[in-house]
């Protein structure tokens, strides 16, 4: 495809497990504003998933409206992508995981396309636990329409135009734990060092991994008075460091015992949270909810994995999906044919 | 008096209070006569409510075979005082009016044209049974006894249906047949039955329903049967009368027909959705992924779908949609029919776009269409709309049996799998390869470096790639309108009809009836009446849009066409006229749109009105006779 | 080589990266020459991005008035690498190319037949100026200076903008005079100016133009400006490409309008709802409460919107709705111009719906039509949509100055207060007392015990009551449309324009050209031209929907008539054909769809063909050349 | 109006303090199933509405389409409705509201209009605070399409037609709590002692007031299994009883010290809580919070006043509304004129 990359591969370029570079992950050009969050998360993306050794054509990447919404195209060149309407792509990567339950989703999102125009399908997600990974971009405003605040934005935070906002902004990583979410976590763009890992531990989680990036926009949310720009995020992140180690890769780092708190996912990948003393049991709700509304409370940004319940049933469970992806099932599998029928009319007269 | 007479050839109409089970003893009443062989027609006029409203059951038995309503009422049983007044009033003179005698008739209801039978079904009940529940549910079933005998049902037909009916729950079997019989004593010794309208077993019948050996089921359920025979593996919806039993069949067959054999896991999957834009949004989602997926709706569905149908337009995804049509605008009324939602449906979505819609008529074509819409959907790459509506779809239609040809293969369209892409030189989403309009697609998954592109709702060029530039622009849409057309040689053609013999043929000009769905049974027999009378009318049958050109040449064949449907703004004949090029002066509309579906009598009335009114050549309505009962 | 000449009359366009400062420098440009008093009129044809794409800017002048786009370029120029060679090829022969000579030109940019002026735009810059945002910005000043000297610009003219433009931040107002003046005085050293084609003011100019003291503003500020005068109380809406800037300025206005004197407080309330079908749900809830309200959005909003435009139809709810409309289907191309929401809007929603549509063609009437929009709105009881576009919207238009009459009083329809009411026998909400259509509404709280009604989008009867009864859904539909009837003769009429000269006639038969919107002005230019060379061709300008009965007469008194829009699929045409009964084959469609405006080249040429290809009479879609740069 | 149940005012029926009698907040007769839930609610507005004496045609209803949308036919004949579209009545009572700030709004509708097809406009409603009282008649399923299950049927419920519904259901209370509500409560419409002085509170306070109320469908969702049913709520049920004192009232009741606790209302209606040991100071969000979710950890119904901001800032406020209701404002108020546009124009040459 002409808007992938050309990728030359480099002889001493490093591979991973499947033998892929990390540019056989690489998408198109960018072609949002130089500085946006949003490339960040794209890079941080790619690296996960190179590094996780995911084969970039069984992971299927979807997303709604926005600048956010864009990224998409930015990563994963072989991966086949679906750019679908304003704030319905939850909808969209629902039908397309029940219909190949062997592809992994990637969902990316804006705060606009999920708190705002999103928020009912964002919800109904949560509550039937599809199996993806849902990454909001979160930048509290509009980006694509020039910058108008949106659900997420914090209340008293000045827009580029100068009006503060007299609503309060929807807390997206509390409403996910509240709706029973399996996976609840949130970052920053400029965080690789977390970021990676969390989304490397999304993509191996078994369920609804939502993670909540913090992305500025440089264009209209990055001046004094913006509570989400690059300055005012760095100063008040209190940033909780994880490690993960998907599965069939053994432990390199050596970590000082009760420094870390260790999860195994379902997959059998393991993800180590150092402990911080703003730490708490990964597992459970309340803990992290009361972490989550102290920190907004103290105007503090808590990132880091909130919740984790690595057993939790996915939709393909809930719907006793057969193993055989629908999308393979043959016409013999389908259709019961014309003696089936015949006992359908005889049960009609 | 003169009382109506009449063998297999008359109307039956129930008035009951819905939530008191009057549905399934009336039901029990069709099936019977179904049972007997004779052509029977069922319509359950039902309010938009759960329990304690009027709601009438009307049944049409015609040895010809017509299964449209015919207007007017033979026989009333009116088991609702609320609404005695009116149901009294329906009743032709010459008719029957069967009723509850446990409270005397009030003097203002006796009409002296019509024969009264009192039948004191309360008391009765009171009498023979305990269980409060019992003493209203076999009022029902008493009166189904009387008519047993009144109209000549053979009654060990309506004990094995009982039986039937009651499997499981055998107790209840045995209060069942006694009310039966107490109804059928009660009748045999108040009354001289039976009447001179009555029902006989053997009695002259159309012959094209005594062969075929015909069943009796909904469009709804028969839609339902056709998914699962078509192969479709993903249904999400929300739940919206009358489009609900479709998925509610279509979860039934698939428990019994879909469960892998190896796990006894399900080979499909069923989800109700948040709303219908969710609904549309999973099935596009599922369609993308290549699995085949369809919702059902209705009107307010239907316009709240309309963002995704636009986008699965224009990003080339299969849909499949089942439109139950219902009364509109807005809310309407949930529970009445109607075919008003042509012009919504075919161009649903702002900009310029265009759907596939289909126009069934019959549960068998319910059946055999969503088998179709399914091919069609993956062949064009685009949404296929079925639009059917309360009448058909939840209605049990007389039907020639289902019939499925083993050598069925689905048509999966132009997909290219991995082999496929490997043997591809240069391949590009949206490259009219073939001229047909119909570009080569690609499903997630399939290859490791070949075939990944980006689906969007965006302008692109042919080789997906987002693009403003006006030729892309241009390009892409106008070979959309190639795909169009393309569809129009591959939809179901419409449907001639023999034309009916006139004996001393009036001078009218050639004159031809257009119609589709649920207003077929009723104009077939109206160009019969008129035939009668000498005037003698060609029909088509529209079953698709994109029109075939048969279409267009029976028009140009014709100086004056009916165009008959069940909506008040004749929305077919303006698709028509943007569609077919074809001037307003030839087409006249022939509506119907009280929410009950269209009769043979209103057609007649108006195409007779129009023509004896000179010059009517170019007038859009015919005289409005509305039909609300 | 010869070179293009023109004093007064020619087109200049600009080729920039997007977020680089360059609308504003290249607004600067065209505002001065409308200083200068010559007509002029700019476009911004910009991506669906925020920083880093191609966009450009295309200026024409026009000594005649004629505001629409000719088609071509004569002076390009450009300052975008990417783009660069497809700049150069779309400059006419004879025609003028700037470009940054930072860089040298590469060989095969270089034409024999155009004039080449290189300025070393980012090297002046990065010496001249430290700042690196200024470096860039002041780039785009630099040619602006350029301009003045090759073209002829009145400097001191641009030194006042700039200092309007930069109240408040005066500091910046030295770099861009210095900026200025610099390009002006490497023009004057290095290239012979003023160019063949120049400005001159006080040359001669349309006495039209002249006479009136234009303004130059776009559309959606005048519609946001009639939305003040209209008295609107309640903005409802959800952020959508070209429809933002409609609230906007509604807001800007507001604020300096609407503050309550006394206390301070706000006379107005702007919401940003969470989607469309909020923002229209807002509206309607509003309206339904009697304050004047609004929304304005583009296709995808539209869309879904339609549910409650449906019910807003049926329940009767006044509801105005700006649509600017965008390149569908779908998300299509967000920043491109197309008025293909025509049926969308017509017939919004499932069921028997049709709904008032404005057709604004300056922004003068996008200011007069919104105001009579909430006139409408309340006195009809419905929705209206004022369809507006990209275009129109967006864009700065020169226009006689907006104008009011302070004798105006709004409209408010037939609502009945608590007087009113104490005077009223039996009043039903849906009674027809006036045999108009409308019938008398109530407002909540009005009165402590009459009038209070219950508002549905299900079915009634007159007094309002829930009824399922064929008869009252019959009665209440067939109202509505009678009231529709009733508002051809309230919405604005067509206007047609005094006949153009044809000096030797051709024999053609009578032809016609309808259009709307921004097909307008286009459109009178290729009539005029067409004039030059014999064909004869009335016009009639369509500015609402339903239509009045002076369409039925034009398109009667004419053989042949031309439906010009920017859309694929003819939907104006088609909604003439469906509403006024004409046959298609008089109707002959003239398209452009390519998302940037249609070109009086185009309009003329597709005409000029059309006659040319004998028999054209009925041939749906004239040769299409599609515009598309 | 012809649906309004004729009422002969008997000469010795109770008056309140405006005169009216309690037959002047009638409406018509419902055309619900004998014993629904939702007829009890209906009741209880009225009363309601007649004990804290507000003029019946100062209040506006709205709702969606449901069997609980029916409801407001069945009360207040003497007052404006609106029965709007399946879960977008939020966004109607947000339009009335700001176009007639004077006029109470109650907003009634279903846990499918609210909680399936309504979420995204119900939150952002409550983000809004909107003032108005919103109350569902929560049956766990569909009444009026025949009893599916709704997105609040709780996980395991079983259906009429016996499936064990595998989703967790969306608790509305919680939901408010965490999005800012101001007036968070839950009753059952069986009992009418605590649900009246609710409903009095809620319409007493300003801004959003939310009352989810247990109301079972006798049709589809009564029997055993459902955990919906009139049995299963009775024996679940956990009471905190409370009483509401509208404004210019004197207090009538005695209560011994302790015994409760009382919060004033923005208009000066005291609100007394009875203690039960159960509950927890009411202006505390986290206390209502953890309340609420260990009660339903517990499978208990917890219901009473969870949580109020007497003083919280309603959207009236927010958007700094002038007193006069906008619909009320005179041309004169809204046309600034001939010689404001020629000034106009001169800005724009
Ligand atoms: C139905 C619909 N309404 C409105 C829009 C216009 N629109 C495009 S993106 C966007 C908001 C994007 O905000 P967000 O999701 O936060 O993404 P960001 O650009 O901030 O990354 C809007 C309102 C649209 N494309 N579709
Ligand atoms: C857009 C739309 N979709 C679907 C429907 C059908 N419908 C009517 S009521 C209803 C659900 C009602 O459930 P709830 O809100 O819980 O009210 P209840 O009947 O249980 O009181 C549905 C799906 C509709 N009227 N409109
Ligand atoms: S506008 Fe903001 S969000 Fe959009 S690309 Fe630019 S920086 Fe990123
Ligand atoms: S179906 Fe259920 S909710 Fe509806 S009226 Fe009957 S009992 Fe009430
Ligand atoms: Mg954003
Ligand atoms: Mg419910």
């Amino acid at each position: 495809m002409t808007y992938i990359k050309p990728n030359f591969r480099h002889p001493r370029l490093p591979t991973n497990a499947l033998g892929y570079t990390v540019s056989d992950y690489d998408g198109a050009i960018s072609t949002l504003c130089a500085g946006c969050g949003h490339d960040s998360i794209s890079a941080a993306i790619r690296n996960a998933c190179f590094l996780s050794s995911i084969q970039p054509h069984r992971i299927a990447k979807l997303s709604g409206i926005g600048c956010s919404s864009k990224m998409p195209t930015y990563f994963l060149g072989k991966s086949h992508g679906f750019n679908s309407v304003h704030g319905r792509m939850p909808s969209v990567a629902t039908g397309a995981s029940v219909a190949n339950r062997d592809l992994k989703y990637i969902g990316v999102s804006g705060d606009g396309d999920t708190a705002s125009i999103g928020m009912g399908q964002f919800i109904h997600l949560i509550r039937r636990n599809v199996n993806m990974t849902y990454i909001v971009a979160n930048n509290g405003c509009y980006g694509l329409t020039k910058g108008q605040d949106s659900a997420t934005t914090d209340l008293g935070s000045v827009s580029k135009i100068g009006y503060a906002n007299p609503f309060d902004g929807i807390d997206l990583a509390s409403l996910a734990l509240l709706q029973g979410a399996s996976f609840v976590a949130r970052s920053f763009s400029g965080d690789k060092e977390q970021l990676e890992p969390l989304i490397r531990g999304a993509m191996a989680h078994r369920g609804f991994a939502f993670i909540d990036v913090v992305s500025p926009c440089v264009t209209f949310a990055n001046h004094v008075g913006s509570t989400r720009s690059y300055a005012a995020t760095r100063e008040n992140l209190d940033a909780m460091p994880l490690d993960c180690v998907p599965m069939r890769e053994e432990i390199r780092t050596q970590y000082e015992a009760g420094t870390t708190q260790a999860v195994t996912l379902h997959d059998g990948s393991v993800i180590h949270l150092h402990k911080t003393g703003k730490d708490y049991r990964i597992d459970d709700r309340s803990e992290a909810m009361m972490a989550l509304q102290s920190a907004k409370a103290e105007g503090r940004i808590l990132t880091g994995l909130m919740f984790l319940d690595p057993n939790s049933q996915d939709l393909h469970q809930t719907l006793d999906l057969a193993t055989k992806p629908l999308n393979e099932l043959s016409k013999d599998e389908l259709c019961p044919g014309s003696r089936v029928l015949d006992s359908v009319n005889q049960g009609l007269r | 008096m003169k009382q109506i007479k009449g063998v297999n050839d008359f109307v039956v109409k129930f008035a009951n209070v819905n939530g008191t089970g009057s549905a399934s003893a009336n039901h029990l009443f069709a099936k019977a006569i179904f049972r007997m062989g004779i052509p029977v027609s069922p319509r359950n006029i039902f309010p938009s409510n759960i329990q304690g409203l009027p709601t009438w059951y009307e049944v049409r038995v015609s040895s010809k075979g017509y299964l449209g309503r015919r207007g007017g009422v033979d026989l009333m049983v009116c088991v609702n005082a609320q609404t005695m007044e009116q149901d009294v009033a329906s009743v032709e003179p010459g008719g029957y009016f069967v009723y509850d005698s446990t409270k005397p008739l009030a003097e203002h209801l006796k009409r002296d044209d019509i024969t009264y039978f009192g039948i004191p079904l309360t008391e009765m009940c009171m009498r023979e049974f305990k269980e409060q529940r019992l003493q209203q549910l076999l009022k029902n079933v008493v009166y189904i006894g009387a008519l047993a005998a009144l109209l000549n049902i053979r009654f060990p037909i309506l004990k094995d249906l009982l039986s039937d009916q009651f499997k499981g729950k055998e107790k209840l079997i045995s209060p069942n047949v006694q009310a039966l019989e107490m109804g059928y004593q009660f009748a045999t010794e108040n009354f001289t039955c039976p009447l001179p309208i009555r029902l006989q077993q053997g009695g002259d019948v159309a012959p094209h329903i005594l062969e075929s050996e015909h069943i009796l089921m909904n469009g709804n359920t028969a839609a339902a049967l056709g998914a699962i025979y078509g192969g479709a593996t993903v249904a999400a919806w929300y739940p919206i009368t009358p489009s609900t039993s479709v998925v509610d069949a279509f979860a039934k067959y698939a428990e019994r027909m879909r469960i892998d054999p190896g796990t006894g896991k399900k080979n499909f999957a069923i989800i109700q959705a948040e709303d219908e834009l969710a609904a549309m949004g999973m099935v596009v989602g599922a369609g993308w992924n290549g699995a085949r997926a369809f919702t059902a709706t209705s009107g307010p569905g239907l316009s709240l779908m309309s963002e995704f149908l636009g986008l699965a337009y224009f990003a080339e995804v299969p849909v499949v949609l089942v439109d139950v049509q219902r009364s509109g605008p807005s809310t309407g009324m949930p529970t009445r029919s109607q075919q008003s939602d042509v012009l919504a449906a075919a161009y649903a979505s702002h900009g310029d776009t265009k759907h596939i819609l289909l126009f069934p008529a019959t549960p068998r074509e319910c059946f055999d269409m969503t088998v179709q819409a399914f091919d069609l959907a993956e062949r064009f790459q685009t949404p296929v709309i079925m639009m059917s509506d309360l009448d058909l779809g939840m209605n049990d239609w007389m039907s020639p049996p289902l019939e499925w040809d083993d050598s069925y293969e689905m048509d999966r369209g132009k997909v290219l799998d991995a082999k496929a892409l490997d043997a591809t030189e240069t391949w590009g989403r949206y490259l009219d390869v073939d001229g047909d309009g119909i570009c080569y697609r690609t499903l997630p998954g399939a290859h490791p470096d070949k075939g990944a592109f980006f689906t969007r709702g965006s302008s692109k060029d042919e080789m997906a790639v987002y693009s403003e530039r006006g030729e892309d622009y241009v390009q892409n849409v106008d070979r959309l309108l190639r795909k169009f057309e393309t569809a129009k040689a591959h939809v179901p053609k419409p449907k001639p009809h023999p034309p009916v013999k006139v004996k001393r043929p009036k001078k009218t000009g050639r004159l031809g009836a257009l119609f589709f769905g649920t207003s077929a049974s009723p104009a077939y027999e109206a160009v019969e009446m008129l035939a009668e009378e000498g005037y003698s009318i060609n029909t088509l049958r529209i079953r698709a849009f994109p029109f075939h050109q048969s279409l267009d040449e029976f028009i140009h064949e014709h100086d004056k066409i009916y165009v008959i449907e069940q909506n008040r703004d004749g929305q077919m004949r303006q698709l028509i006229m943007n569609e077919c090029q074809i001037g307003p002066e030839k087409l006249t509309s022939v509506l119907n749109y009280s929410g009950t579906p269209i009769t043979a009598r209103t057609i007649a009335a108006q195409i007779r009105d129009d023509l004896k009114a000179k010059p009517a050549k170019s007038a859009k309505t015919a005289a409005r006779r509305q039909e609300t009962a």
